[in-house]
């Protein structure tokens, strides 16, 4: 995946490089795509690490995806999708849930802990809570510092 | 199993256990068998599929090794017209694969009347090979020896699965003197059908086969936790996992081994080959170039992710490795994370669903 | 028939939108007239909806060939191929007849340039016109300038003319020169119209107006309106407008402007007891002290008693009693609500904030064209409805209008299958809906399959005690077996649908046993229902169907009892049966006043739980009572007990205002024990679509997609579905009839959109893919077993492509592209 | 203006025209909510409303339900189905018959038939208790020239009393008359069937109130007064 994380300038494993932390938020069209944008309409700001990458559906979000973001040096992905009964599709988020269930001990096991991978309901109407969980999830990242993975480059 | 009887093997326990399959033929209640048999000039014994009573003669139903996991076969064999009944010899993981890839639909168990045989471990073909050549009665010996055991393959090594389960018919090995007798367990259903036409009595269990099981498993269970707390400290940091994985070659063997990967080809040796070179190129400049074929890691993770809820623990991946990566001490540990995670275990059940098809809305992120 | 008729349709709310979208389906050219800047209407302000308590309004959008609905959260606006848009306008007048129509649109808001604007504000600074502070998370005042809508980003203006006074100073005050007030006269007209559906919607009561508990001298007491814009999840906690302090104990009061004779407001509006129990609900997750003052909680509907229970089980506290009054508690910030919970006993509760459920304007009017010839007007612009009837009501309004316009000339010959898209339609069953659905259909030049249980059609409709719905029927059922383009299979069933939306294959079985294999691109299944079992004694004991078919039998000349006792609700709003049939209480009042018709010095008793009427029918329970019926409330713990004796039926129960134990004797006793559906379950099976726990057939999405099950291509309507009173079930089956219309116009247009497609040499026939697509639009190939995807029902979700472990199951190579980025 | 008149405006027909005024109630308790009587002795106007809707008025005349109303009349302002709950309990009082009536008012009403006020008091007495009054007024400084008008004809104001003034409360007679005196206003004082207070409201007894308005209206007549004030 080109997540467009990696900046040649920056390569290498230097921990005193914390504001440089890459979040990557993969985030449902239907609603937290939207709740982003109601938090810029409402001038809620979330932290300037974080990237949005919006997919149709959280459903759609393969197991590799978060692989990919992973290898390619994402210090913490989190993902935004509809409140259970909200999805656009019926049950994409909670096919998303059991991925990321089952994805968590296999990142946790090869040295990435489960709080690197955080998933979250937000509904199209919830720009404050997309602000605080992304603001949350950012700190929860700058505390574990850099990823065991970052800058390894090995996609 | 509820049901218990003793078979007089006479010296040989794989003949006895031959022929009560080849009675399963005679009286019709299968019509084919998958037995493992090594037809000259091999001398390892591989699956193959019999349906003459009269060439049952030839098989090593319990010669201690396994060309390749028996699952994979059994299944293709089983997804066959449903008039043909086929009974298969596996050993306990083969029986778990089976059970994963009858999820998967790759599967038929209703055609199938399945075999299971208690499994002390299985030698590296090699190793079998090497080791015929100085014994004669390899297969028998085997069982008696404690030598020849050691020398199972190192996954087996700390195996605790190693009594069948999901079997409709038990060969039983452990705790007995395979010379005198070797045992078989039923259930109700297809097993005590089985066990109705072959004639066998329901008798004692003996008491010594708890304790034998128990001393085994005890065993394995301390090896099992070393190997596991082992690679799992290896594998919890990038490093560790990249030294580990560091000389794999991308031959793919691993995978097409698993007896639960079960794609027709893998996303991944198809990526291998589809590197999209622009995007090659910008990432080689950032460190020291780029390893190709790329990858690799994520092939493996991959790997972990699509099937560490399916991994029944065969080993056949490290088994296959040309340059000896553990690949499945990797595997087993990350399965075992995983499987506690989803409360699920590989093989386990037919009837248990495949975790991620559980949509419930019940429960939280 | 002109193939693309010219449709024009007024209001952007939930209704216009979905008739509007059908239209477009359908073929038509579509007009939308919307006089706020933004669509959707009251919707964009209902962050939190009924039953999954989140918003949800993309869900009535379709996945657009164009793609432009990647953006379409109505939030953000909405474009639509087919559709035309007029934010801004609403129409004021139409002329002209059916077929040329014309419309004359007046702005009512004016945008101002977007592109000019850079979003300072001065505009709004010094605008001097304060408007009410709806749906905003009052962080910015709302003037008669204001942002369009409260989630559209600042540089999207608007004036709202009606509150303009075209002083200036907005225009002043702007630097950009991004305001034109000039364009506030424009006008546009909007010549050879075939038809309008009219889609406005009804005004809400304002407690003002009124004088409602004094509400404008309460800062602290609010409309349900208010409280959604509390409640929005873009602000923060619910804080009382008074003071900004948080709200710690609310209170909702029910029926606030209507069920009230003084105010000449003799109506239901139907809606308000679920909006309060939702608002109640979500009050409780922020830990408020909850009370809602009610008269009868009017859950009426599938899964509405379900949801009272739940808010129950979180503490919403449910008091049956009218306050009379608010009373601000001097010195302190407190209103004080006295209330008499049971007889005898009057109590103070204080709160921090008292929301009046508020509905329709008694005085409300719909506007002066809304009768004319060709202007059709969705119920739902008559009187309040939900969100899901509001979907119903607005597609079988623009299926009538289609239907109307097409009548002149059908064609003679069937229309041609292409693309492998059968254009026939699967009508499974003949009472009012399943009727409805096949001439509907008909009329849009779908060939019709109609296959019926009984030898006869038009089902229960034909047993109606109205003569009028009687003869609607009997008229549905001779055009039915006149039309040439419906095939009727009177005593017949259907027992195998298998295949792909647009290629099923259905066999049916006649009374002969003879099986017939039938290809169509589409099902709708309109089973119905039937009363549910009750245990009778004896003769005496009838349910309410039965009674009421026999007293209205011989007109106004038949016999009725000289007393009568009514149990509503018996074993029925409690588990297993927990939910209300709603059409039993309507039925026992015409039954009540049928009797007293006939024999004005009968008595007449009816004991009750909650009394379900909605919309005018309140008219009938207000008659009932000055009539002299008795009503008696009873509580589901203590059913009143019943006996036979010397061939009289005893009732005992307890009369909660006398506090005093009674017994009732009547010549006859009628129970309601509800509906149940009559072969839910079967066709859930046949069909392969979800049933619910009763055997009710359950829809994709119960609020956007009421009529759509789960499976692409089945769709499902009337008491098959849930239990509606007979005109719903009409407007249901045109609803469902006009969903498998459009459904079938997309694919015989060859405007198929295919998102996702299966590699065969890849895939290993695991079936992942079947079990991962939410609309079974994945299946496999009847002979040779290949997984397929049926592009009617793909709705481009990817499930399929993530569950396949080595991508056999992939993005179309159109969209694979977009998706490449990613892979 | 006549009593027949002010009794024509008990119209019990309900709005249904099915006659009982009570059948139409809906239960919904907004009058209970208002009434200041609610749960005092069990008292509820629903439980009056529903014996209403039964029929069973002569119960409730029977009743003590029936006599703890103040009838201050809230539940029936605020009734949504405008049943007339005041008026049905006067109905339901009169029903019951004198032997019903409370002592007191029964008491008073017996007063007031026989000599024009509720507490038999001798028109003689009532002149000097008013003149006395008066007199203390003329003391107080700006009422030097206080005149209390009795009987005076053609005045603007007919001015009747609630007998309370005039027994105990007797000082509180001097706060109107200020007022009435520095507002310059035509008024006078009947010298005799000063009663102001019509028990007869009370006791549901037609008769009774008819005198007690007759009352009034024949002062008024008498006086050819143009307005009637009643202090309470």
């Amino acid at each position: 995946m080109n997540t467009g994380i990696s900046r040649p300038e920056e390569a290498g494993t230097d921990n005193s490089r914390h504001k440089e932390l890459d979040v990557l938020a993969l985030v449902c069209n239907w609603c937290t795509y939207t709740a982003a944008d109601l938090a810029g309409v409402t001038r809620l700001h979330y932290p300037a690490q974080v990237r949005l990458i919006r997919f149709m559906c959280t459903g759609m979000i393969d197991m590799r995806y978060i692989l990919s973001c992973f290898l390619d040096g994402a210090d913490g992905v989190f993902i935004g999708g509809c409140h259970p009964g909200d999805c656009h599709y019926l049950t994409g988020n909670l096919k998303a849930r059991v991925r990321i269930k089952g994805i968590r001990p296999v990142l946790e096991s090869v040295g990435i802990p489960p709080q690197r991978l955080r998933l979250e309901w937000i509904g199209a109407s919830e720009g404050k809570k997309l602000q605080e969980d992304l603001t949350s999830f950012a700190r929860v990242i700058e505390q574990l510092g850099p990823s065991d993975y970052k800058g390894m480059n090995l996609v | 199993m509820h049901n218990f009887s003793l078979i007089e093997t006479r010296g040989d326990a794989g003949k006895a256990v031959s022929m009560l399959l080849a009675r399963l033929l005679e009286q019709n209640m299968v019509q084919a068998v998958i037995v493992p048999a090594a037809v000259p000039p091999s001398v390892l014994p591989m699956t193959r599929l019999l349906n003459n009573p009269a060439d049952l003669d030839q098989t090593s139903p319990l010669a201690p090794v396994a060309g390749v996991s028996a699952a994979t076969q059994a299944a293709k064999i089983s997804r066959g017209p449903q008039e043909i009944k086929i009974a298969a010899v596996l050993r306990p993981c083969e029986i778990r694969a089976l059970v994963e890839l009858h999820k998967l639909n790759q599967a038929q168990l209703d055609n199938l009347l399945v075999i299971g045989l208690e499994c002390p471990g299985r030698l590296e073909n090699q190793d079998y090979i090497d080791l015929q050549d100085q014994n004669q009665d390899l297969d028998q010996r085997f069982y008696r020896d404690e030598d020849l055991q050691s020398r199972i393959a190192i996954t087996c090594r700390s195996c605790i699965d190693f009594l069948p389960e999901n079997a409709h018919l038990n060969i039983c090995v452990l705790g007995l003197d395979l010379d005198q007798q070797a045992g078989i367990a039923w259930d109700e259903g297809p097993g005590a059908d089985a066990a109705r036409a072959l004639e066998l009595k329901p008798g004692q269990e003996p008491g010594e086969r708890g304790r034998a099981v128990d001393s085994l498993r005890s065993q394995r269970e301390s090896a099992r936790e070393e190997v596991m707390s082992r690679s799992r400290e290896t594998i919890s940091s990038s490093s560790g996992l990249q030294s580990m994985i560091a000389h794999c070659l991308g031959c793919f063997n691993c995978q097409r081994a698993c007896p639960v990967c079960f794609c027709r080809e893998c996303v991944c040796s198809r990526e291998a080959f589809e590197q999209n070179l622009e995007m090659l190129h910008t990432r080689a400049g950032r460190t020291g170039g780029i390893r190709l074929p790329a990858g690799m890691t994520m092939f493996h993770l991959t790997r972990l992710a699509h099937m560490a809820h399916a991994c029944v623990g065969c080993g056949q991946c490290s088994s296959v490795c040309p340059i000896h990566i553990p690949v499945a001490d990797i595997f087993r540990t990350v399965a075992a994370a995983t499987q506690k995670e989803l409360d699920y275990k590989a093989g386990r059940s037919p009837e248990e669903p495949i975790p991620h098809l559980n949509f419930s809305t019940e429960g939280d992120q | 028939m002109k193939e693309a008729a010219r449709a024009l349709v007024m209001g952007g709310g939930v209704s216009g939108l979905k008739a509007a979208m059908d239209l477009a389906r359908a073929g038509c050219s579509v007009f939308l007239a919307e006089k706020q800047a933004v669509p959707a209407g009251l919707l964009l302000g209902l962050d939190r909806q009924f039953p999954s308590n989140h918003c949800g309004l993309c869900r009535v959008l379709p996945p657009d060939p164009s793609g432009r609905t990647w953006q379409a959260c109505m939030r953000r606006g909405f474009g639509h191929p087919g559709i035309e848009f007029f934010p801004g306008f609403e129409v004021q007048d139409i002329q002209g007849s059916p077929g040329n129509m014309s419309a004359t649109l007046i702005r009512q808001t004016l945008m101002v340039d977007s592109d000019k604007c850079n979003a300072c504000m001065q505009c709004v600074e010094v605008c001097p016109v304060h408007m009410p502070d709806l749906f905003s998370t009052g962080q910015i005042p709302v003037k008669a300038i204001s942002r369009a809508a409260p989630h559209r980003p600042p540089h999207h203006l608007a004036i709202s003319l009606e509150a303009c006074t075209l002083c200036g100073r907005c225009r002043d005050a702007c630097r950009e020169g991004a305001i034109d007030l000039d364009a506030a006269r424009e006008e546009k007209v909007l010549d050879n119209l075939d038809f309008a559906v009219l889609a406005s919607g009804v005004e809400y009561c304002l407690p003002e107006v009124y004088n409602l508990y004094q509400s404008a001298a309460h800062a602290d007491v609010i409309t349900t309106l208010d409280f959604e814009a509390l409640l929005s999840s873009a602000g923060t906690d619910i804080m009382r407008p008074s003071d900004g302090r948080p709200v710690r104990r609310a209170a909702w009061v029910q029926c606030a402007g209507s069920r009230s004779l003084k105010l000449e407001a003799d109506h239901c509006s139907g809606i308000c007891c679920m909006i309060s129990l939702k608002q109640a609900s979500l009050a409780r997750e922020k830990d408020i002290q909850c009370s809602i003052f009610y008269m009868d909680m009017r859950t009426s509907g599938r899964d509405w008693q379900k949801y009272l229970d739940r808010a129950r089980e979180k503490g919403v506290e449910l008091i049956r009693c009218r306050p009379h009054s608010i009373e601000q508690v001097p010195e302190e910030q407190i209103l004080r609500i006295p209330h008499a919970p049971s007889p005898g006993n009057q109590q103070d509760r204080d709160f921090d904030l008292v929301v009046l459920s508020v509905g329709r304007d008694p005085a409300w009017k719909p506007p002066e064209y809304a009768g004319r010839e060709g202007v059709f007007t969705s119920p739902g612009s008559r009187r309040v409805l939900d969100i899901a009837r509001s979907i119903i009501a607005a597609s079988a309004t623009a299926a009538t209008a289609l239907g109307e316009d097409r009548q002149e000339s059908l064609p003679d010959q069937e229309a041609k299958d292409q693309d492998q898209v059968h254009s026939r339609v699967l009508v499974v069953g003949a009472g009012p809906a399943g009727l409805s659905a096949a001439l509907t259909l008909a009329a849009g030049n779908i060939p019709v399959v109609l296959v019926e249980q009984k030898d006869h059609l038009g089902g229960h409709g034909l047993s109606n005690i109205s003569p009028e719905q009687r003869k609607e029927v009997q008229d549905l059922a001779a055009r039915a077996m006149e039309h040439k383009l419906v095939q009727v299979y009177p005593s017949a069933a259907v027992i195998s649908c298998t295949g792909p939306a647009g290629g099923f294959k259905s066999r049916i079985r006649d009374s002969s046993g003879d099986e017939k294999e039938i290809l169509h691109g589409a099902a709708v299944l309109a089973t119905g229902g039937r009363a549910a079992p009750v245990a009778r004694q004896e003769d005496r004991t009838a349910d309410i169907f039965e009674y009421s078919r026999r007293i209205f039998a011989a007109g106004n000349s038949g016999e009725a009892p000289e007393s009568v006792i009514f149990i509503l609700c018996h074993n029925t709003r409690q588990e297993p049966a927990n939910y209300c049939s709603r059409v039993c209480c309507s039925l026992a009042l015409k039954s009540c006043l049928q009797t007293l018709s006939l024999r004005p010095e009968a008595e007449v008793t009816v004991f009750y739980r909650d009394i379900m009427v909605q919309g005018d029918d309140e008219e009938l329970y207000t008659r009932a009572r000055s009539e002299g019926v008795r009503f008696i409330p009873y509580s589901p713990d203590a059913p009143p007990s019943l006996e036979a004796k010397d061939g009289k039926i005893r009732v005992k129960g307890s009369d909660p205002y006398l506090s005093e134990e009674s017994e009732y004797e009547a010549e006859q006793l009628v129970l309601a024990p509800g509906v149940v559906p009559a072969a839910g379950s079967e066709m859930a099976r046949i069909f392969n679509v979800h049933s619910s726990a009763e055997g009710f057939l359950c829809e994709a999405d119960a609020k956007y997609r009421p009529v759509e099950s789960g499976r692409a291509g089945i769709f499902i309507c009337g008491l098959a579905r849930n239990p509606v009173p007979f005109k719903e079930a009409v407007l249901e089956g045109r609803a469902a009839a006009m969903s498998a219309l459009g459904l079938l116009k997309q694919g015989l247009d060859s405007r198929l959109q295919t998102f996702v497609r299966v590699k065969p040499a890849l895939c290993s026939l695991c079936g992942l893919c079947l079990e991962a697509c939410p609309f079974k639009a994945r299946y496999a190939h009847e002979e040779t077993g290949a997984m397929a995807v049926d592009p009617l029902a793909c709705r481009g979700c990817g499930a399929c492509v993530a569950v396949c472990p080595n991508k056999a199951s992939a993005w179309s190579e159109q969209l694979e592209e977009n998706v490449h980025e990613l892979n | 203006m006549n009593s027949t008149e002010v009794l024509s405006h008990t119209d019990l027909s309900g709005p249904g025209g099915g006659g009982n005024p009570a059948q139409i109630c809906l239960g919904c308790g907004t009058c209970a909510s208002a009434c200041p009587m609610t749960g005092i002795e069990g008292f509820d106007p629903r439980r009056i409303v529903r014996l209403g809707q039964l029929g069973r008025f002569e119960e409730l005349g029977e009743s003590s339900l029936a006599w703890l109303c103040t009838m201050c009349g809230r539940c029936q302002e605020g009734c949504p189905m405008d049943v007339r709950i005041t008026d049905m309990i006067r109905e339901a009082r009169d029903l019951g018959g004198e032997k019903t009536v409370p002592q007191a008012i029964g008491k008073g009403i017996e007063m007031f038939m026989e000599t024009g006020n509720n507490l038999g008091l001798p028109d003689e007495d009532f002149g000097f208790i008013v003149e006395d009054v008066a007199e203390e007024l003329t003391e107080e400084p700006g009422f030097e020239d206080f005149v209390l008008p009795v009987d005076k004809e053609d005045a603007r104001l007919l001015f009747t009393l609630h007998n309370k003034l005039v027994n105990t409360q007797n000082e509180d007679l001097k706060h109107w008359w200020k007022i009435l005196h520095a507002a310059g206003e035509s008024w006078t004082l009947p010298g005799s069937r000063w009663e102001g207070v019509n028990w007869g409201f009370f006791s549901g007894q037609d008769q009774v109130l008819k005198a007690g308005v007759d009352t009034i209206v024949g002062n008024m007549e008498r006086l050819r007064s143009r307005g009637l004030m009643y202090p309470e």
